[in-house]
């Protein structure tokens, strides 16, 4: 199942995987402070989507998210703390605190932008697919968004755009209502609310090229950015990628109901009692666990070295998180800054 | 206590208005509140559960169906959510909505409601605190209400159900949780501000939050002394002039509170009256208090410098008293 | 070729048919007078579109259109001096003048609106239709858009939400680009900006029934309309008929570069000589002379009888030109009345 | 003369911004005048065929691509067409490019101009006849240019392409055959009006189409005798108000042209003024020509009774000297 991805980039995969899970939970930790303004949302379960689809990209490319950006942050390599802060709202963010969680960017990293407006960000996505286009450069934009943004015009009209003109751009539909029965018309958050019931269906009769993924399958998405990239850089036009995840237990509202992730069941396939009614999740759905069960199986890490990379990543984030309580807020008069470039 | 909560008296006001005509019915993708007040909302979905058409996140979309429906026979009452969705509706809201009866000769009406809760909701960041108000005064033909008591909720949904004119509800989040008196009041004439509280010394104007953040100015600037009149827009569009230069001519001295951006805002409007109409009624210049031209930022300090709090209404007045 | 509707309905709708064409011939006429306010988009070409599913509809049905609203008026059996009066800016037209060409309507015939913006006509369409159904009324909603119409995300919106919830609407696309190159991208009026080559991919990815059916053959626009709207009463939902035109030569501008026309032509099979270059619009394009044809050869009705329809449509257009021309524009106090429902 | 047209200058200044630039881009679904302009604006589109994105009608999918692009290093000038249109790209305009520069804590520029046809095109009936300005003004991070004679065009296009800021080009469909002087001016400083004409007897301020009227009853004004002064606004938004301050502080009337509906308008922000920063300037009201609370209709005679005509202009001039 891990095959074509190097060993190296497993790991590293893997690391990021889990440097998302315990970004989310510290995120979870400061919002029970009530120390997080506003709502947030988490990417806890989709991890092996961003971090596949981004770990196949050029520093060259650009990434576009919505509200539920905080893994692709991480997966682009942005700085924990730094990410942390932005989302407190403090100085110490990328944003200086003025983007928090909907908006999170890291510009240097060619992030430029998370849209919290449902679909929004695909038109702008599918723009700088066409300035790669246009300046000649061997470049692609990829944009992640849910299958919510389906539902909007904004991204019927930037699709179609985006195929007449073949632009080099990958549209990565974070399917999270994969589980949801698939009969239409829900009507809720996470309910399949579009009469495409194969959402892929719609960019196939665009004429564009498109894949569907489990979300689990970290290779596969690795695989599927990969070549999507390529086909776009060769000129043929965007690719329509759907990425299925099942939706996490706790993902309506940011309380732990599976605890916090101990890497050891992966191996010791324990669900602990407490958490007995969301057993799938642990034995099933999460792909942190699942991808290091691959990864034991595949013999490309043993469990001493997930071990050893889980410490190190809970370290990093120990100083993350005490690097966004450290960081300030913003003063007052920098509400003022910014409003035009300068 | 719940009972009391703008937020509850809102959702018996609409549960009124669906009871008692079956063709009022609920489109949206939201409901009438945040996340946090589900629970006294679902009350509401469950007993009007066929009366709901639950949509997809499309709100242009079903913006315009609510259009059609209300040309054939509906009431519908249009939950678009965060104010700032209402952009993505915008061509249905401001361009056709508003202008089908008078391009039918006064044939075809459209009785319809665009519910949204508009405004610095805190911590919403800059794509989700739109106040699309002001804007929404640009459109003729569009009826604006902004009921901010209790009191008055119910008598303004009344009164903008019986005008048949497309109306647009500007609701604050921040109004869920206030409490105050829920007496409803008489049907209002729609276009007629309300003098909420009397006074001498100085006006204070507000709608919606602001209108709730004028009167706990007010009871803060009686304790030093200065006795403020307040006054309740209660709707945009009719805008009461009479009302507030009346007012204004008693006390020749007018703050307004407006978290709209500062230009071509309510209160840019407000204050443009004493140009004209309301000519030689000032003693002193207006005191416009709007959240700056600046996006609105997510950290707590920078958003809370920049909101029209009462502390700076309380200001501006003593400022004017000076 | 006319097989299904009956014989009376065939001649109403070739009267009907005779009488658009009239109406915008007397358009063009006042507009090279300058006497038309505004620009305006005539419907020649494609009468038997508007005229074959209007007739399939009932009284209690509702009708909307666009900017191409002319002949769809006429079809539901608006008085063409009022019409005409209408698009003149008189206040002997439906809306008072106030309307004009864009925004024709005649609500005491369920003909309520018809918008100037492209797609904004389908969401409201589509919310008649919930009325329909929420009022449990045995009524459709029908709705007249051109494919340029399916370049805006509000079409994708609208249908969407139709399909779902099982609305009883007709979107019927009149595809007058049909002889157009189908190659996408063209950028212009009159040329296919749809990566979606066959319009009714989408409807059909929607899980809608879907028709295409050639403009010229009126039969078959009035059966399919029949059948949508016996299934929408059935409550199977919506369906999407594409109609599929040749576009008028003289589409572009109001001139008759086809010159007025001459019902003989149907079977003198004449093309004038100043007309040679656009002999294939005599021969095949034009609806009004090909269904003349049709008639003719099914015996439904001779020579003598067209003419005489012909004169009486010519007769009756005569004095709406009058009605509209002899009605006074609206006094400017007018301007006042109207904005509030009374 | 064709070559003094504003249109014409106006194409000229749209390719000479494009010879300068190869990362200039034209993108959208129409171009910079109406059907009967289409001869002048063909040779800039077949000089630059490569450089322009040809969309489907898409306004919300192509000014959200210009977003994207400005943000990659290309500069998009966006051809919405109708101002009408711009509603359906209201999210992209007024909640996507005006908010991100901020969102990024200023790392993120976003150097693209949104171009449409505003106002009254004469016969546009109510849904081809918007006048988004004012409702643009309450876009904080955008900014609004509106240049008026051909000698303004090229110098503000310039300026506000280094300004990098997300620009709405706040053309008028009316403008393209008005002659006037062509010889370009100095770049200037965004947010400087220019006063086009000097007079010391009442201040009459413009922009756009409403600038020309302007001019035109100031001609008239001067045959009655009456010596007016002209302030063309040239941005909405910065906008200034020094200088409007400065001209009714020596002439002490003001007559404001504005076709925008009168609520929450350019001109009551521009009224607005005087009761606050510009305090006491005024020797009489304020006159505000606005079109009135009413759908466009299609109708000439009611159309023309509704625009701020060059009579009206002259008619309330006279009013305030009396
Ligand atoms: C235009 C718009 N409408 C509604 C919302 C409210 N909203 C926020 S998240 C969300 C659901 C999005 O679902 P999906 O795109 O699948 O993303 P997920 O949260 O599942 O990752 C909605 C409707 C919004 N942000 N923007
Ligand atoms: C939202 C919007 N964008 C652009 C236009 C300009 N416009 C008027 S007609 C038209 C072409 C419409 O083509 P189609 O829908 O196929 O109708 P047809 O004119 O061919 O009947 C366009 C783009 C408009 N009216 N509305
Ligand atoms: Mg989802
Ligand atoms: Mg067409």
């Amino acid at each position: 199942m891990i095959p074509v991805m190097p060993k190296d980039d497993c790991l590293e995969a893997f690391r990021k995987m889990l440097l998302i899970r315990r970004l989310e939970e510290a995120c979870i930790d400061a919002a029970q402070e009530k120390r997080v303004p506003g709502h947030f949302h988490v990417y806890i379960g989709q991890e092996a989507t961003g971090v596949g689809v981004i770990s196949a990209l050029d520093k060259g490319d650009f990434i576009y998210s919505t509200h539920r950006n905080h893994g692709h942050l991480i997966a682009r390599g942005a700085d924990p703390g730094m990410t942390l802060a932005e989302i407190l709202g403090k100085s110490g963010g990328y944003a200086g605190g003025k983007a928090g969680t909907l908006h999170g960017c890291a510009p240097d990293l060619n992030f430029p932008l998370s849209s919290g407006i449902v679909a929004s960000i695909i038109p702008i996505a599918a723009g700088t697919a066409y300035a790669m286009k246009q300046r000649k450069l061997p470049y692609v934009s990829a944009v992640l968004f849910g299958e919510g943004a389906m539902e909007e015009g904004a991204a019927y009209e930037a699709l179609n755009i985006a195929s007449l003109w073949k632009l080099p751009v990958l549209f990565i539909c974070e399917n999270n209502s994969a589980e949801v029965d698939r009969k239409p018309g829900g009507g809720q958050y996470h309910a399949p609310n579009n009469s495409i019931i194969e959402i892929t269906d719609l960019a196939r009769v665009m004429g564009m090229t498109t894949v569907i993924i489990d979300g689990l399958d970290l290779d596969a998405v690795w695989t599927g950015a990969r070549d999507a990239r390529a086909r776009a850089i060769r000129g043929e036009g965007p690719t329509f990628i759907e990425v299925r995840t099942d939706t996490w237990p706790g993902g309506q509202w940011p309380t732990l109901v599976t605890g916090r992730t101990d890497i050891r069941h992966a191996w010791t396939n324990e669900v602990p009692s407490q958490y007995a009614k969301n057993a799938k999740w642990f034995t099933r759905n999460d792909p942190v666990l699942s991808v290091a069960r691959k990864l034991l199986m595949l013999g490309i890490a043993g469990k001493e070295e997930l071990q050893k990379i889980d410490i190190s990543v809970s370290h990093q984030m120990a100083g993350a998180v005490e690097f966004a309580n450290q960081s300030p807020y913003p003063p007052a008069e920098d509400a003022y800054a910014h409003v035009w470039p300068t | 206590m719940a009972e009391t909560m703008f937020g509850v008296t809102k959702i018996k006001a609409v549960g009124d208005l669906m009871r008692r005509d079956e063709n009022v019915v609920i489109i949206g993708g939201a409901n009438f509140g945040g996340l946090l007040h589900s629970q006294y909302i679902k009350p509401l979905f469950d007993e009007f559960d066929d009366r709901i058409l639950r949509t997809p996140s499309a709100e242009l979309g079903f913006c315009g169906l609510a259009v059609g429906a209300a040309i054939a026979g509906l009431y519908p009452i249009v939950t678009i959510g965060t104010g700032s969705f209402a952009f993505e509706a915008w061509p249905q809201i401001v361009n056709e909505a508003p202008n089908i009866t008078y391009m039918s000769g006064g044939k075809v009406k459209v009785p319809v409601m665009f519910h949204a809760l508009v405004g610095i909701r805190i911590s919403g960041a800059a794509q989700h605190s739109a106040r699309p108000q002001a804007m929404l005064m640009q459109a003729a033909g569009l009826q604006i209400i902004a009921p901010s008591r209790a009191s008055d909720v119910g008598p303004l949904l009344q009164a903008a159900r019986e005008s048949e004119r497309p109306t647009f509800w500007i609701d604050h989040a921040l109004l869920f949780e206030e409490t105050g008196g829920v007496e409803p009041g008489p049907i209002p004439a729609l276009g007629k501000a309300a003098i909420v509280r009397r006074g001498k010394d100085v006006t204070l104007v507000g709608y919606s939050i602001d209108l709730v953040r004028c009167l706990k100015a007010a009871a803060k600037l009686e304790k030093a002394g200065i006795d403020a009149e307040v006054i309740d827009l209660r709707t945009l569009c009719p805008l009461d002039s009479d009302t507030i230069c009346e007012s204004v001519g008693k006390t020749g001295r007018l703050v307004i509170a407006d978290e709209c951006y500062p230009a071509a805002s309510v209160a840019s409007e407000i204050a443009s009256i004493f140009t004209d109409k309301g000519w030689g009624l000032l003693k002193k210049p207006v005191k416009r208090l709007n959240f700056p031209a600046v996006p609105v930022p997510l950290s707590p300090p920078l958003e809370l410098h920049l909101i029209p709090t009462v502390d700076k209404i309380v200001a501006a007045a003593k400022q004017l008293m000076n």
